[in-house]
């Protein structure tokens, strides 16, 4: 299983899948990839002695499959450990933590605080990306399919949210706020954190077969978050490296079954 | 002597950069048969096609039955017909095609009745009433409910011929109704013309390759030749003593070809 | 202003990857047109099995669903594709099948009468094709060729849904960074028109110059 | 992975859920394309050349650009001007239009079908220009659209996978939706396939009845 | 007496429910000058195609040159002929068509040299030489560089014979060949055809309309009715004293339509 880490060292590269959800991940004017978790990943490829990252924009949803289809070598993109993806993927050390939020019309007409409060109110809708962690709340709390819209990024999330196609939009803190200081408009205001929702992390995800490659990771990603270069790299985009220290796969991908 | 019931007054035709007609003059009398004769490219079909206003004319005039075809009165002399005054006009002409261009959508009594019933205003019993007595003069009663497909080549015009009697036009106009039928069907059609031919006294014009039949037909023989006419007069003098080269070619030809005169 | 550039940079980036799959799309949709077209024509039972399987699973499947099929499912047997590998064999064998119909079509549209005329000549069947039905056959392609061209470059754009970075993905992005939903649309929408509008010239050019001396050819 | 027939059964209500929109988009779109076609036709004719070139350009535009930029088009940015359709009427509308450049060519071939013999036939037995179209050139101009029509319609059932990316929950978005949260692409996508297939060949046995049926009759 | 060049024996030819030719047989001598007349139906054009291996039979054989056409020796006795022997036995046999169908996209001297280059591996020069020669003796020499759609009818049909004659077949067919062409063309056509018929000792068979041709051409005439011969003799015989009443009529109603016998 090793002969996976020799094969990237030799080809040179590993392919990312990301989402472009920015601080989580983000694509600038120059198609350049930045963002918390794949600079993170960045980082300790190199460290492992792979030279570059490549990165492909994928949908939530499509990732895990991508990853078990052999497209990608790694998930780094701010996708949530949950019991069921740990079942289906191999999680690295917990990376990028981040409480759910919501974004919604000014003064919050309907009222919503939380996931349960979408399902008992017949009108609502909600957005969230397909495949995604929101989705999965939503739907965990009973708002029925048809109230809950895929969005396929977030800039259509808020366009949506504008046009009155939804009435909220679902995503983690900083993303939420990422999107409202861009979109800048007086008409939108933030829930956040939504109540009763968990704070997640993410890890980078690998695939089953390769869990030395995992291993491997996890072991720069200790030496990473003990110096402090760890903090160096996701604060700046508002996430909190305490957070991820403070907690571990095993507690995540145990939890609330 | 009575007065011409189409005259053509110095008619010019071009295509773009092609003249076809150019300055054709010519009267036809009331009840006379008239075939026009000559090379393929003459300008033949041409005539008989703005009779029948399905053409324009790039210059001249033409009277039919005592009006303008393609002018009317207005302003302080003529203009140019609109669509009403060739709409009356078209009503005193009729036309057979050469590929009968019957409606093939309608059965053989439809396809006569249509025209009566629709611009004359006729009820359907009388206008069938009137097919079907044509149908019968050209020996296709039997046919009134087939559908044009369904007929040979001979039958369809046939049907045609009635289809243009029906609105009892003054004038007829005949363009090489034989040519696109095969030769054991020729006969039965020109036997129909010939009958009504001797029948009636509408004018006829016949543009035709069959010399013999043009011979038997027309009480006038029209030999046309890039346009213009080149030569006319009786059958029995053009087809024997043509006085024009032209004309002696072209008969030497036809006759070559096999056909009689 | 200077951000703007940026995008537009990004934006016809994704007009090259466009172009590119447009491109090596066309010309294996034309390898498949010709194969499956002509396959359908012959005398072989197994090889007009073969040929008229193929059309009609790809004219009756979306080029959407193909598309998700080799790019999701494809890897499961073995073969995984870059998403630009798997844009062009979906949209190649998508056309392809479009395309074949066409070159039978127009092999046909020939005419019995000049296949008659080589049978009384004693060509073979194979000089019949090569030297007097295809050659006549290939202008009578040619307008549908372009059609199903366009068709291609149009599907193109369905491929930004497997995260290939074409021109419609890149408009995304840069709706994404800039929250302007109208100028990117707006500029890749006249890109494509631009791109149709040059391939239909090219085939008119082509035409051209293929019927030249073929004036008043009856079909 | 291995095919799951009992995963199958499971999703199977949920993928008909999204066959039935599939279908009605089908229907409202083939009605839209209907309508506007006729309308483009008839605006083509338009003895005012400006009205003709410029619809002439438009369905140019139309046909030369993907319909799914279209479709962002007139999901994300029309609301900027105040017109807010619901997914499945902006689908219904977008691919509506874009094949209604498509049914205009129909309509306006058959027109140009009838040969110019039946007009003059027409007007030789004095019929009015308006007796002529609704007597002579209708009648025989529309029965050989209808399969025109109709191959144009399955192909608009083949391109409805499009509208889930304005999140219309058609049978290719519950399919999507499924395997993101099973994370299986495989039967799911399969699935989709199969239908669309199934109900293209059946549709396109059916054209073919249709166009013997309607086979041009000759004078 | 030497033997038959052509022996059709019991032939059958069936389209779906349609017999169109029922138990065939006919001879025809090495140089016999044929003409094959009779009403629209009858199977003259089916024999010809046949001949030319254009359609498949039911029933019967027939023997070109000494050899099975559609047949060959294998296993104990005949089977069918496959593409290699066709090929061989079409070698003998040239056919000029009702609508010429020339190759519309090369020239005309490529018309006549292609079939002699690829066929019989005739290298350009001499393939060449000889269509010029061809094209000269139907008067066309100066034509060699046009492509079909700038000729006229007639000399499409020219075209025709000479891209026949350039593989030198032992045997000719001729289907209806001035039909398609104006009145005026018919005569350039048969004037070659004559030529032909006089200069070389080919066999021909011809299929007409054309009576008078076919009465100066035909050393034997075959009327055909109903996919049968009815009557057969030397032209002279036929044209003026048929004994069968089928083929009264038929010479009647083709003489009333203007064709001169
Ligand atoms: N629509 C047209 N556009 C251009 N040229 C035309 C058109 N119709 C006829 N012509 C030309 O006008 C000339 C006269 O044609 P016309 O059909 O009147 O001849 P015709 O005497 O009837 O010949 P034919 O015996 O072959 O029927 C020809 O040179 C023909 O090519
Ligand atoms: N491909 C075909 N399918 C069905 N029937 C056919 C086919 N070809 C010919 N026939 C029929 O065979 C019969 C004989 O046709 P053939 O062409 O040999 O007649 P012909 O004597 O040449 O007539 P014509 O003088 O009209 O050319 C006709 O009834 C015709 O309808
Ligand atoms: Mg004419
Ligand atoms: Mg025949």
């Amino acid at each position: 299983a090793d002969d996976k880490l020799e094969q990237l060292k030799e080809q040179g590269f590993a392919r990312i899948a990301i989402a472009n959800e920015p601080p989580f991940t983000a694509v600038g004017a120059d198609g350049k990839v930045s963002g918390a978790a794949p600079d993170v990943a960045r980082v300790i490829f190199e460290k492992l002695g792979v030279k570059e990252v490549v990165a492909s924009i994928s949908e939530y949803g499509a990732m895990i499959p991508g990853l078990q289809a052999g497209r990608h070598d790694a998930i780094t993109a701010g996708l949530f450990m949950k019991p069921e993806r740990c079942n289906a993927v191999a999680y690295s050390e917990p990376i990028l933590c981040d409480a759910e939020a919501f974004a919604l019309k000014k003064g919050n007409p309907l009222k919503l605080t939380s996931y349960k409060d979408i399902a008992d109110n017949p009108n609502a809708k909600i957005g969230a990306p397909g495949g995604g962690t929101e989705e999965k709340l939503a739907l965990e709390a009973g708002v029925p399919r048809d109230r809950v819209i895929v969005v396929p990024d977030g800039q259509s999330g808020i366009k949506m949210l504008q046009d009155g196609r939804i009435d909220v939009y679902s995503l983690p803190v900083l993303s939420i706020h990422d999107l409202i200081a861009k979109a800048k408009d007086p008409n939108l205001e933030t829930v956040a954190p939504v109540v009763n929702a968990p704070v997640y992390c993410d890890g980078a995800a690998f695939r089953k077969q390769d869990v030395a490659l995992r291993d491997a990771f996890d072991v720069e990603l200790k030496k990473l978050k003990e110096s402090g270069e760890f903090a160096k790299i996701i604060e700046p985009y508002g996430f909190s490296a305490k957070a991820a220290m403070s907690t571990s796969r095993e507690k995540l991908c145990a939890a609330a079954k | 002597m009575p007065a011409p019931i189409i005259r053509i007054d110095n008619i010019v035709k071009r295509y773009g950069p092609l003249t076809v007609l150019d300055g054709l003059s010519m009267n036809v009398m009331p009840g006379e048969k008239l075939a026009l004769i000559g090379p393929s490219g003459s300008g033949k079909t041409t005539i008989l096609r703005i009779l029948m206003t399905l053409e324009t004319i790039s210059g001249g005039h033409i009277e039919v039955d005592g009006e303008q075809l393609y002018h009317m009165p207005g302003g302080s002399g003529l203009v140019a017909a609109d669509e009403r005054h060739l709409h009356r006009m078209r009503g005193k002409i009729g036309m057979v095609f050469q590929h009968f261009n019957l409606f093939p959508h309608k059965c053989v009594l439809d396809n006569v009745t249509l025209a009566p019933m629709l611009t004359k205003g006729i009820k359907r019993p009388q206008a069938e009433k009137r097919a079907m007595e044509l149908l019968d003069m050209v020996g296709l009663a039997d046919k009134a409910k087939s559908v044009p497909a369904q007929l040979s080549g001979g039958q369809k015009q046939r049907v045609a011929i009635a289809r243009a009697l029906a609105l009892s036009p003054k004038i007829m106009l005949f363009d090489e109704v034989t040519s696109a039928l095969d030769p054991e069907l020729v006969e039965e059609v020109l036997n129909v013309m010939r009958r009504l031919a001797s029948e009636t006294d509408m004018t006829m014009l016949l543009v035709t390759h069959e010399m013999g039949f043009a011979h038997d037909f027309a009480d006038r023989v029209l030999f046309f030749d890039r346009g213009k006419i080149v030569e006319e007069g009786r059958p029995g003098d053009i087809f024997r003593n043509p006085t024009q080269e032209r004309t002696q070619i072209f008969l030497r030809k036809i006759i070559a070809a096999g056909h009689r005169v | 202003m200077s951000v703007w550039s940026g995008y537009l940079t990004l934006i016809l980036q994704g007009a090259l990857v466009t172009l590119e799959l447009t491109i090596m799309g066309s010309a294996l949709a034309l390898v498949m047109a010709f194969l499956a077209g002509l396959g359908r024509l012959s005398r072989f039972f197994a090889l007009r099995a073969l040929a008229t399987a193929y059309i009609e699973f790809f004219r009756g499947t979306s080029i959407f669903v193909q598309l998700f099929w080799v790019y999701f499912v494809l890897p499961f047997a073995g073969l995984t594709l870059t998403p630009l590998q798997a844009g062009v064999l979906a949209l190649g064998l998508n056309v392809g099948a479009y395309g074949a119909e066409v070159v039978r079509g127009a092999v046909k549209a020939v005419g019995r009468e000049q296949s008659e005329a080589c049978i009384a000549l004693n060509l073979s069947r194979y000089q019949r094709m090569r030297h007097v039905i295809l050659p006549q056959a290939l202008p009578l392609m040619l307008p549908t060729f372009c059609n199903n061209a366009i068709e291609l470059l149009k599907g193109t754009a369905v491929v930004s849904l497997i995260s290939l970075t074409d021109m419609t993905f890149q408009a995304q992005v840069v709706r994404a960074q800039t929250g302007n939903t109208l100028v990117p649309f707006a500029a890749i929408l006249i890109l494509y028109f631009l791109m149709a509008s040059a391939i239909s010239a090219a085939m008119r050019l082509l035409e051209r110059r293929m019927t030249r001396g073929l004036d008043g050819m009856r079909t | 992975m291995e095919w799951d027939w009992d995963f199958v059964w499971q999703i199977m209500p949920t993928l008909l859920e999204g066959f039935k929109i599939t279908i009605l988009a089908t229907i409202l779109g083939a009605a839209v394309a209907m309508v506007v076609g006729l309308a483009l036709a008839i605006a083509r004719r338009s003895p005012v050349a400006a009205i003709s070139r410029a619809v002439g350009f438009v369905s140019e535009f139309i046909r030369g650009t993907p319909l799914l930029v279209q479709l962002y088009f007139i999901f994300y940015v029309l609301p900027d001007i105040g017109i807010r359709l619901s997914p499945l009427t902006a689908g219904v509308i977008g691919i509506g239009i874009h094949y209604a450049t498509y049914t205009a060519e129909v309509y306006r071939a058959g027109i140009e079908n009838v040969s110019r013999g039946q007009w003059e036939a027409a007007k030789a037995t004095n019929l009015t220009t308006r007796q002529a179209w609704i007597h002579v050139i209708l009648p025989q101009a529309i029965p050989p659209m209808i399969p025109a029509l109709a191959n144009y319609f399955i192909a608009m059932f083949k391109e409805t996978p499009l509208l889930s990316a304005i999140t219309v929950l058609e049978l290719m978005n519950q399919a999507k939706s499924i395997a993101n949260s099973n994370y299986r692409y495989i039967e799911p996508m399969t699935l989709v396939g199969i239908f669309f297939l199934v109900i293209s060949l059946v549709s396109v046995v059916g054209l073919r009845r249709l166009e013997e049926r309607y086979a041009r009759m000759d004078d």
